[in-house]
């Protein structure tokens, strides 16, 4: 395993302390991992908290600041927060006006957050839950654990945290969450499997001409393998996935992201963008904003995402409101 | 079982699990994340400590001790499957002492816990395919007189059983569910970690 | 080789293209590869144009817009561009202020930017250049080819942007500019080789638990082979040697970045940056602004490098200053 | 040397950097940044289009539009030098046939260039081995009544020597300077392409 690290069982602590320190306008509790502004809860605001397994940053850590997430509760490496950080996390979160947690569904991490909501609500305190579950890889049946939480996260936090920083209430940002989570659809591929410092070698074997087509943000392998084939082919491939299952009209706006899944560099994620671009183009859709980049990773996992959102008419002020945050910054 | 068997259990979980850490995880990262082995050791890590650490009035007392560690350490869905699970457990049994009969009813307790909490039902590859055929087994050889070191057997038996029949499972739950048909082929790690938790009970009440 | 790609040949500019559609600010000529503000020239602005190879992506491409470049004129993969293009970037920058011109020491980018500055100041235009050399792992001797420019680029892009923002006239622009190199020293380490489209392979052969350690931004293997080893002690010899060259006293200020080479993720650079932040603590040196992500990539080689620059007083004013640009934002 | 003939060069040359585009560039990637054969590809298969698609009037008309090919299209270190000098050299020749020793003047010239330019001396490692031997050669064959083809075998048979002969030399310019004692053992790329233009002139003038 080739990677700048002390010792894998520091791994997550080393990195966190790193973030932390390179951030002091956020406060990081080095012990529980939860990640808070540091001027704490915004009186009158419904606050936004999310969580999830590490290895998939700048999300959600980076995401804490102005105009998005009040807090963050990481997990460890592919594994969901316990109860506890979630429930530390609303806490610092809650200004009285509820919170809304954005939560990617995979089956652990609905069951902590879940038990989180559970004693919150004991506590009095209002939770509301946005599951965000956009990647079409994945079958919404009884056969599986339903579709994963993967790059409209980006776009959930985004909006969602505008609609909070407004001033919305508990309900419309829980709401402005849904609607984004449901007009959103991803699909992602590998190059490359990623290596945990856990593991210390790569998840999967993939041969110098296959990828993993339909791949989660774990490290999992996909639906399939496939050969290698040109960025054109594949991305129409994975334009497809996303369109057949939400079919997008001729004259239909859209917001895309192309989201590196930490291994690939800029420039390739530019080029798939490009793809991207023109075949939206000849189905006649527009992509009013855009966003390239790392966004939701899988640690060194060559590879991307394509996540197309239909841009609602109030979507577009809510993702161009201002944002302060590590990984995402405009407006101030 | 009395609270020193429920101990020594927690810690044969603890020592099987260190034991079995690295292949937990690469079973895991055939079909899920990899990260079984870590979580699992993480949990019991911290609830041999808990469990070593504290002065426990009845069986049940350490059983839930165990789980809200597992609650609290371990994250991902093995975490709150297990946690609960022996929490649940750990209600059934507030004496010092418990019968086989009464541990068969904890053990329902559990299985029914982790069946609700993540809706799974046999043959959807999971833990549960290991843990529902040992506690019927425990409970069968408990109903039947069976002592607790018999009954422990015949559900680390047939837990380890249950886990072997995951193989050819297409999963339906959990992450391997997002592998389709190549989840075929490859035993579920939970089932294969709930098989170590049984053959530990069994290890542990050898003697009674 | 895997990448997202169509064919070597085409790999350039059909990355050039995607960026030009993400970017609707901007304006690309797919021909040249020179990049501009879509509105053109400030007028009663210096101009700030800078260029070199292309795979260092988000620079330089990446940096034109409001706050920092006018203009960018990126070459063939890690082949500094030639005179044409820098001729066009800087008549595209030029309001009739004058403009800078950011080259980083390689003799090839040196060469061909003389070129162009020869051919502008004979149509007329008053060009300056700034040179920027502040990789240590290489000697800056008649031995070699000089220090090479490297992460520092990122500072010194910025901070004379900002310099040119506010009017500042063509000589303090430069000035601002050559101080900050003079402030600044970097170094990296490989812990993989990088490919590059036409080569199809890596650039060199590191085995799983060797690293190179003084490498560049273009591939070539760096000073030394070693083996690897734990996060703080590479980071430590690497803070070692940028001091060594250019040492900070007990009490200094210092702007820090963490540069990731473009297949080493986020939390890495974190992990390695709390390393930085602690090493400098223990010298006194207060790290008064940071950055930390990947800037001044070299395609998808994993590594990073730390560069250190001596925060002289009007420097953060400019740093701070507002920047609208694909790889750098704030204040707007 | 008279236009045609020139002109059969820069083909000569365009053919011996498609062959040898490869191993150039793996040339370039043990001591530098790989990109060397791709650098001259792209330079000379411009190189001959513009030669083929104009109608000179003297030889040196030929060298020019190569060399002011070469600098619009190459970039990085050789474009620049192999630009300038054949520029520098291509002014030397405004007639349309040129004596062995005015071929040899404007070769001069053409170092002298890269002289100027680049800085390096013989023994830094670059093309200035393979070319100042080369044009040395080349000069000494003419000045003794030598005809065309033998001063140009004279002048490739210098080059390739020259070349072979930085091997063992450390880099004190370019990017392999950047390498230190690494460098030493690799042949210089620029130097390879320097010997192959030289050869590609001795087979062009053979008959001559
Ligand atoms: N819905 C479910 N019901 C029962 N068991 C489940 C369910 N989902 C997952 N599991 C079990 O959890 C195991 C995975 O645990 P672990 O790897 O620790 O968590 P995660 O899947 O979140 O990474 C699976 O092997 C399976 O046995
Ligand atoms: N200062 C110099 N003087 C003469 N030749 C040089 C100099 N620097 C580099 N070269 C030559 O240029 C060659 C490299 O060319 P190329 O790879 O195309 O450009 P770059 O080094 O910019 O990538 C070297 O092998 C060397 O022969
Ligand atoms: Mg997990
Ligand atoms: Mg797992
Ligand atoms: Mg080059
Ligand atoms: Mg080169």
């Amino acid at each position: 395993m080739k990677k700048f690290l002390n010792t894998a069982d520091t791994y997550l602590t080393d990195a966190l302390a790193g973030f932390a320190a390179a951030h002091p306008e956020l406060s990081v509790n080095l012990e529980s991992g939860v990640v808070t502004r540091a001027r704490g809860a915004v009186a009158g605001k419904v606050g936004l908290v999310s969580g999830g397994g590490s290895g998939h940053e700048p999300l959600h850590t980076g995401f804490v600041g102005e105009g998005m997430l009040d807090a963050a509760c990481p997990g460890e490496i592919f594994t969901s927060p316990v109860p506890d950080q979630a429930t530390e996390a609303v806490r610092a979160a809650d200004s009285g006006e509820g919170t809304v947690l954005v939560v990617k569904n995979y089956t652990g991490d609905v069951m902590n957050f879940e038990m989180a909501a559970e004693t919150l609500g004991d506590e009095g305190l209002q939770v509301e839950t946005v599951l965000v579950d956009d990647d079409v890889a994945v079958e919404d049946s009884t056969f599986t654990a339903g579709r994963r939480g993967t790059g409209a996260t980006l776009l959930v936090e985004k909006i969602a945290g505008g609609s909070a920083a407004r001033g919305d209430a508990l309900a419309e940002v829980a709401e402005a969450g849904r609607r984004v989570n449901a007009a959103s659809r991803s699909f992602a591929v590998a190059l490359t499997a990623c290596t945990t410092p856990s593991a210390g070698r790569p998840g999967f074997d993939l041969p110098e001409d296959e990828i993993e087509v339909g791949v989660g943000i774990h490290g999992e392998p996909g639906r399939r393998r496939e050969k290698l084939r040109s960025a054109g082919e594949i991305v129409s491939d994975m334009v497809d996935a996303v369109l057949d299952d939400r079919p997008l009209e001729s004259g239909s706006e859209a917001i895309v992201v192309v989201n590196g899944l930490g291994g690939t560099p800029l420039s390739e994620l530019y080029l798939v963008y490009g793809e991207v671009a023109a075949l939206l183009e000849e189905r006649g859709i527009t992509i009013v904003r855009n966003a390239v980049g790392d966004y939701v990773t899988s640690l060194d996992m060559a590879g991307c995402s394509i996540t197309i959102c239909e841009a609602q008419e109030d979507f577009l002020p809510l993702w161009d409101a201002p944002v302060n945050t590590p990984g995402l910054r405009w407006g101030v | 079982m009395d609270i020193e068997l429920a101990r020594t259990w927690v810690r044969g979980i603890g020592a099987a699990v260190e034991r079995e850490r690295e292949r937990l995880g690469e079973l895991d990262a055939a079909v899920g994340d990899g990260d079984h082995g870590t979580n699992m050791h993480r949990g019991f890590d911290a609830a041999v400590a808990a469990v070593a650490a504290m002065d426990p009035d009845s069986v049940g007392a350490v059983l839930t001790t165990t789980g809200t560690t597992l609650v609290s350490k371990v994250g991902g869905a093995s975490g709150p499957l297990y946690g609960t699970a022996l929490r649940a457990a750990g209600k059934k049994l507030d004496a010092e002492r418990a019968e086989p009969a009464e541990v068969g009813a904890a053990l329902t307790a559990a299985l029914e816990e982790v069946r609700r909490l993540g809706g799974a039902q046999p043959g959807d590859k999971t833990m549960v395919d290991a843990l529902a055929p040992a506690v019927d087994a425990f409970v069968r050889a408990a109903d039947s007189g069976g002592r607790l070191g018999a009954a422990a057997r015949a559900a680390a038996d047939a837990a380890e059983e249950g886990m072997r029949a995951t193989e050819p499972m297409q999963a339906r739950k959990g992450r391997a569910s997002y592998l389709g048909e190549r989840s075929i082929g490859h035993v579920d790690p939970g089932a294969v970690s709930t098989a170590l938790m049984m053959r530990a009970l069994a290890d542990a009440a050898a003697e009674c």
